[in-house]
């Protein structure tokens, strides 16, 4: 015996779900099956201020992997990835263009790396990043690199290591031998009075001598190219302005404070050795000199220990040669930064942020040279001190 | 030749027969509030009442004290052996000397019949007003068995029967205190079913217990055949699919309940007891925790937490994350979701819904099958359904994965009655993950906790040591407190008691001189 | 950010049925309470009716804009420049 | 039962309120909107020192708090509305407690809007707006249908749930979290600091809004008012640390980005595994948003009821609820408007009625002698815990 009340409760209810079945339906629903999953993108410039898109995007049914014995077919065959791209006025239209060509919906929300290239480098990479900032599929923690040349062809090359080919690229800065930068932290420089920051540099190098580095259907006579980085770009404002060789970045690094560990080649008077450095502390900090001055001090401390001895009968076990050695790795880390604050005084570029540490730490100096502080970097006096010490020389005292 | 006396009665209990055939029912509306006196007809409305009870026997005693009295049992409910020796040798109506069960005085025929037909022997004494009826009961019941649904490691493994004095007698062996108090009530028209309501004056929550009552005598049904006749009837809120209501097989978990303050109910004809009032959290709480290392106890207990959570949130959750926010996942495993899904037609949603409706015609068939036919089936179900669905590159592996995830949580949560629950509200997860992804799990989860805020069990709030903080009790919610800590009284359910038991354990003090030095003598005696 | 897509009238329908099923809450009002509750629902109605149909309807920002907007100009900055 | 009239709509939910419901239902009704939105406005008025004004606009929350201590201490156990009705008479009560009524019937399309806003642009795009906004007020009606101590403990839990997802993201955060955007402190002066603190002040003086639920108070009045005011701290203090870490992250840029909590989230990554952390965010906001906008239609339909002299504030949460939802997608045409006007009016609006209007009351209570003589008699000072009631639902 339902009561009426009850009866009409239901129907009611039942209207509603009706009503809101009207309501309702998939807006967002994007199937996995029609996901165009883009693992790399690189960005060039086209002559009349265009943009080129290079897009790799994952082939699902080609991914080799566990497990997946049923419909996939097991994999194998094709390259992972397929490299399309297109160009347009804007990079709306230029990512338009390259949807027409995907047959699903192209998904920005996996891709670790932006490849810039030079030519859009010098041009301003700031739309790259309007684009990759403002969209809330993409990640803000997505690596910059900008390529000597053509961005697009170095995508071409999937190297068949890993799956897929912007891996190698990812994994490699991600033991961050190169000043990394965040699409979000290339952004905030842009806005930052010194306005200039570092970004790792990438290129085709030569192709490796010998046979094809490791199996798989890439084959073909001659050895795949290599991807070589050596030096980083330098961005004035999001513009590039110049590169840094090997030691100028090593030495940018220090003085910067973003090395995690290095490894040093040091020729004393016994011999050559390699230390390898894995403590390191670096401390900045602006400070006010007698009659208002800025300057700034850094204070390097590195600890490493002999990586391998290459020449010489170098003696490990006499602990004053140790001592000795630990200076000559100090002067040589001391080298690389008077290296890199040379190279920042000739191209008037402040990628050391030198301005963002006067302003953090003396406002009242900062105020009245915010404006004039390109005219003022070039004199601005820098202390750096270097602590080194090689501790250990490993499990190995002397070979021979 | 019979005298015309005699033969005028036989026919007029012929005819009377013949009346009673057609109206029986009638005639015991009729009858039922007909008080019994001593009326010389009163054997021909019983055997008119009763002629169609096949098990009915009648017969005269041989008289003694010089009158006839007439018995009336029915064979299939009385036993035997008590008649034999209790009431055949030598019982009268004045002084029942060798009754060895209850006495009582039916006052009308109505309950008359019933006491015969609950099993108990009518002594109808000739000239003297009124019956006599004595407790023989003897019907046949099942022994004492394991619990079926509530089996432990460690722990007794005596389950409630179907028969009400085993029950009672199984709870008053581990409750041996006068103030263990069972009111008897009897429900349904037909049925006439015995019910107990138990519950330990002075610990249960007088205000709770009368609530009870009032709503156990308000309930009107025609036969209460099981306790869920029951449990549906005087529970709170009617149109809610938790559960408010627990029942249990185990007559510890009973007893247990009953020193917290909640009462039982228990159904004569039902193997398990009812115990109320409950919350949320008792449902998450299973008998094995008090029987094994409170640590043991503690990191299941937890444990059961979050697969209720994977029970009714894991294939929603997939839904949501591979069809509207796969920037979550993190690539590699994205990469191999996408290499698993190519080729498969049909959205995430339907999928999952294939497999979770496999599951559950699967899981329907195991039960309704005949213990023999159970086992092969799940082999059946298990791997061809599922291989074969797979490869036929209808659903793809990572939904059955998480399928069977899912249905093996389910079972995780200890009662029976909430996971069914949780079974259900799962759909509900999935259609919102469906149409609005993450957010539309959220809502949804959301309004079942607002529903779930919103319950009480009998007066107390379903989710009593969260909703209403009450951090002192929160402990024995997510944890198995140690036995020897001073229990604290659910406050909503006594307050009159303090401490229930324990006290803190220390270690056991070494041995040797009192006062000295322990490390000393220890040292010494070694 | 007007009702795009499944138009306001839809969601109106909805509170709409709502109210079939509210009117028993009423019992035992009084007169004045019910007049007073039928007003506030034809508020709303009217509300969404104009809007859906377009009218130029008040809107909190159109209230206080004129109000405030000078005191924010004057005693709030308008758009902070660079501090780093 | 709580010490008030039996008349009226709370005679229909007598139910009560604990110090700690009072004060998680003050971080939820205030700390939700004020985490996601204020962040961006502090740091476009006051730079790096952002977080300082968040913390210095506290006190103007304080306020409203006091002016209904006392106005409770007069006449107890009354609600705002209540008050102004006991003071001036029925026609007098009306306008006397506009103020009140501009406030909620302003801030809680605002907050739907602001909640549509986010999850609109962060998670569902393409769902119509309409759908959107009526998703999140179905359970938030429900719950407010449902009376006052449901709301309570599902604020209980909801926020428990929103500082745990905040504290995870936090954590997940902190790889990229720099200290040097943070300095230099105290360089900008004390207007940047006040022009910041302004509409901090304003979303804190949103307490007003409490003098409808602290009259069902459980305990004496002294906890219910200890325990909003903490609420409000917890809140400032909140805002203050969201703010700093969103500028220690972001620098210069932390006042460019539209909702600086979710863009944390797209930065913060677990060891390189589950990296963008966003959902995490849109479980905690989901969760303290239904709860807020759940006690919000509820203080709404409550003083309207009481404001139009209805029994039962139940029948009005539909019409209430509908005219929420359309003046939440109505209201503003785009985001940047949206933006301005809170960064512009905003302040000035919501501190003029925030402290308007328990001041305006208290003024007319204090110039009308309250009656019945200063000290009236109080009937029995707080109840036994009202949340265990007798069986069966109230």
């Amino acid at each position: 015996m339902i009561s009426a009340r009850m009866r009409r409760r239901t129907a009611a209810l039942a209207v509603l779900v009706l009503l809101s079945l009207a309501l309702s339906g998939c807006w967002d629903r994007v199937e996995l099956a029609d996901l165009d999953l883009v693992s790399g993108v690189a960005f060039d410039a086209v002559p009349n201020g265009g943009f080129r898109i290079t897009a790799s995007i994952v082939l699902p049914q080609n991914l080799t992997g566990a497990g997946g014995a049923g419909g996939a077919g097991g994999g194998g065959g094709g390259p992972a990835e397929a490299v399309v791209s297109a160009t347009g006025a804007t990079i709306g239209e230029a990512i338009a263009a390259l949807g027409q060509g995907l047959p699903g919906h192209i998904f920005w929300g996996h891709t670790r790396v932006i490849l810039i290239g030079e030519g859009l480098a010098r041009r301003g990479v700031q739309p790259v990043l309007d684009f990759f900032l403002r969209s809330p599929e993409t990640r803000l923690a997505t690596d910059l690199l900008v390529v000597r040349g053509e961005a697009g062809p170095l995508l071409q090359l999937s190297p068949p290591f890993r799956v897929p080919g912007t891996d190698v690229l990812y994994e490699h800065l991600r033991r961050q031998r190169e000043p990394r930068a965040f699409i979000y932290e290339v952004a905030q420089s842009i806005r930052t009075a010194s306005g200039a920051t570092l970004i790792p540099e990438v290129h085709v190098g030569p192709p490796a001598p010998g046979g094809s580095p490791g199996g798989g259907g890439s084959g073909g006579a001659t050895a795949p190219p290599t991807l070589v980085f050596c030096g980083t770009g330098v961005l004035q404002r999001g513009r590039l302005t110049g590169w840094l060789n090997e030691t100028q970045m090593r030495g940018a690094m220090w003085l910067l404070g973003t090395t995690r560990r290095a490894t040093v080649e040091l020729n004393s008077p016994r011999g050559t050795v390699t230390v390898a450095v894995d403590k390191v502390h670096i401390h900045r900090r602006a400070v006010r000199l007698a009659g208002g001055v800025p300057a700034v001090r850094i204070r390097i401390a590195a600890e490493g220990m002999v990586g391998e001895v290459d020449r010489g009968k170098v003696p490990l076990q006499d602990p004053q040669y140790l001592i000795q050695l630990s200076n000559i790795l100090a002067a040589s880390i001391r080298g690389e930064a008077d290296a890199a604050l040379a190279a920042a005084r000739s191209e008037d570029v402040d990628f050391l942020q030198f301005g963002r540490l006067v302003a953090a730490d003396q406002p009242a100096l900062w105020n009245p040279v915010h404006s004039t502080w390109r005219q003022i970097f070039p004199t601005l006096r820098v202390v750096i001190t270097v602590l080194a010490h090689v501790r250990y020389v490993g499990n190995l005292v002397r070979l021979s | 030749m019979e005298t015309d006396l005699r033969r005028a009665v036989r026919e007029l209990t012929e005819r009377l027969h013949q009346l009673a055939a057609l109206e029986l029912n009638a005639l015991w509306l009729l009858c039922d509030k007909l008080p019994l006196g001593a009326e010389p007809g009163r054997r021909d409305i019983f055997s008119v009442l009763l002629r169609r009870s096949s098990d009915l026997v009648e017969f005269d005693l041989p008289p003694a004290g010089g009158r006839i009295a007439h018995a009336y049992f029915l064979s299939s409910m009385t036993d035997t052996q008590v008649l034999n020796q209790g009431i055949v040798g030598g019982i009268s109506p004045h002084h029942p000397a060798g009754a060895v069960a209850e006495l009582h005085a039916p006052p009308t025929y109505g309950d008359a019949i019933r006491d015969v037909l609950s099993g108990c022997v009518l002594l109808l004494v000739e000239g003297i007003p009124g019956g006599l009826a004595v407790a023989a009961r003897g019907y046949p019941k099942r022994g004492l068995q394991p619990p079926v649904l509530e089996t432990v490691v460690r722990g007794p493994h005596e389950a409630f029967n179907e028969d009400l004095q085993t029950n009672i007698s199984l709870l008053r062996r581990r409750l041996r205190d006068p103030r263990l108090v069972f009111e008897p009530l009897t429900l349904g028209r037909f049925s006439r079913t015995e019910v107990r309501l138990g519950y330990v004056e002075g610990l249960a929550d007088p205000r709770i217990v009368s609530e009870a009552r009032r709503r156990l005598a308000a309930m009107a049904t025609t036969a209460a055949v099981d306790s869920n006749y029951i449990e549906e009837s005087i529970t709170d809120d009617p149109y809610t699919i938790f559960p408010q209501i627990d029942f249990t097989e185990r007559p510890d978990v009973v007893v247990v309940g009953l020193t917290e303050g909640r009462f039982t109910i228990l159904v004569d004809g039902a193997n398990d007891a009812l115990i109320a009032p409950v919350t949320f959290w008792s449902f998450m709480q299973a008998a094995d925790d008090y029987y094994q290392n409170y640590y043991a106890g503690t990191f299941l207990r937890l444990l059961r937490y979050a697969f209720l959570t994977i029970a009714l949130t894991m294939p929603a959750l997939y839904i949501a994350l591979t069809t509207f926010h796969q920037q979550m996942i993190p690539t590699s495993l994205l990469l191999s979701l996408m290499r698993n899904n190519v080729g498969v037609p049909f959205p995430a949603l339907v999928e999952a819904l294939i497999m979770e409706i496999t599951l559950e015609i699967l899981r329907e068939a195991g039960l309704h099958l005949p213990q023999k036919l159970g086992t092969s089936l799940s082999v059946v179900g298990a791997l061809v359904i599922g291989e074969a669905v797979v490869s036929s590159g209808l659903v793809s592996w990572p939904v059955v994965a998480v399928v069977a995830i899912t249905a093996i949580a389910n079972f995780a949560i200890p009662r029976w009655t909430m996971a069914l629950a949780i079974r259900f509200l799962r759909f509900g997860e999935m259609l919102a993950a469906a149409m609005f992804g993450l957010p539309g799990i959220l809502v949804v989860t959301t309004a079942i906790v607002v529903h779930l805020v919103d319950l009480r069990s009998f007066g107390v709030p379903y989710l009593f040591p969260v909703a209403p903080l009450d951090p002192a009790r929160l402990q024995d919610t997510f944890a198995r407190m140690p036995h020897w800590t001073p229990q604290r009284r659910p406050r909503l359910l006594a307050p009159a008691w303090r401490g229930r038991s324990g006290r803190r354990a220390r270690k056991p003090e070494p041995t040797g001189a009192p006062g000295s030095n322990p490390r000393s003598t220890w040292r010494a005696r070694a | 950010m007007r009702g795009t897509g499944p138009d306001m009238i839809g969601a109106v329908a909805v509170f709409v049925l709502f109210w079939v099923w509210e009117r028993r809450n009423l019992a035992g009002w009084s007169t004045g309470e019910r007049a007073a509750f039928w007003a506030a629902w034809a508020v709303t109605l009217a509300w969404s009716i104009a809007v859906e149909a377009h009218l130029r309807v008040p809107t909190l920002p159109g209230m206080t804009d004129h109000l405030f907007l000078p005191l924010a100009h004057a005693l709030l900055r308008q758009h902070p420049d660079v501090y780093w | 039962m709580s010490p008030h009239a039996a008349s009226g709509p709370e005679a229909t939910d007598p139910s009560a309120l604990t110090p700690l419901q009072i004060g998680v239902s003050t971080m939820a009704m205030i700390g939700v909107t004020a985490v996601a939105g204020l962040p961006t406005l502090l740091t476009a008025y006051a730079g790096q020192e952002g977080w300082i004004s968040a913390l210095i606009a506290v006190p103007a929350g304080l306020v409203p708090l006091v002016l209904l201590y006392d106005l409770d201490r007069r006449q107890p156990g009354l609600t705002l509305v209540q008050h102004a009705r006991r003071a001036l008479g029925p026609i007098g009560g009306l306008l006397l407690s506009l103020p009140l009524l501009m406030l909620l019937s302003s801030t809680t399309p605002l907050g739907a809007h602001q909640q549509a806003d986010i999850v609109g642009m962060e998670a569902l795009r393409r769902t119509p707006t309409v759908v959107v906004v009526g998703l999140f007020l179905l359970v938030p009606l429900y719950a407010a249908r449902q009376g006052r101590e449901v709301l309570a403990r599902l604020t209980t839990l909801s926020v428990a749930v929103a500082i745990g997802a905040l504290l995870l993201i936090g954590a997940t955060s902190l790889r990229s979290v720099r200290g040097e955007n943070l300095q230099p402190v105290f360089a900008l002066g004390w207007v940047p600091l006040l022009q910041g603190a302004a509409p901090a002040a304003a979303w804190y003086a949103e307490t007003a809004v409490l003098g409808l639920l602290l009259p069902f108070r459980a305990t004496e009045r002294r906890a219910a008012w200890a325990a909003a005011a903490a609420g409000l701290v917890i809140v400032g203090l909140q805002v203050s640390l969201v703010t700093a870490w969103d500028l220690s992250i972001f620098g210069p840029l932390a006042d460019q980005m539209v909702f600086a909590l979710f863009q944390v989230t797209r930065v913060s990554n677990l060891a390189e595994f589950l990296t963008h952390m966003d959902s995490i965010l849109i479980i905690a906001w989901v969760a303290g948003e239904m709860a807020r906008m759940g006690l919000w239609l509820y203080c709404l339909c409550l003083a309207f009821s009481q404001w139009l002299g209805l029994r039962d504030y139940r029948p009005l949460t539909l019409p209430v609820a509908a005219a929420v939802a359309i003046g939440a997608c109505t209201w503003f045409q785009n985001a940047s408007q949206f933006n301005a006007w809170v960064m512009r009016v905003w302040p000035f609006w919501g501190l003029a009625l925030g402290i308007g209007s328990p001041l305006l009351v208290w003024l007319a209570v204090v110039l009308r002698g309250t009656g019945a003589g200063r000290r009236q008699a109080r009937p029995a000072a707080g109840s036994a815990r009202a949340a265990c009631a007798g069986p069966g639902r109230t």
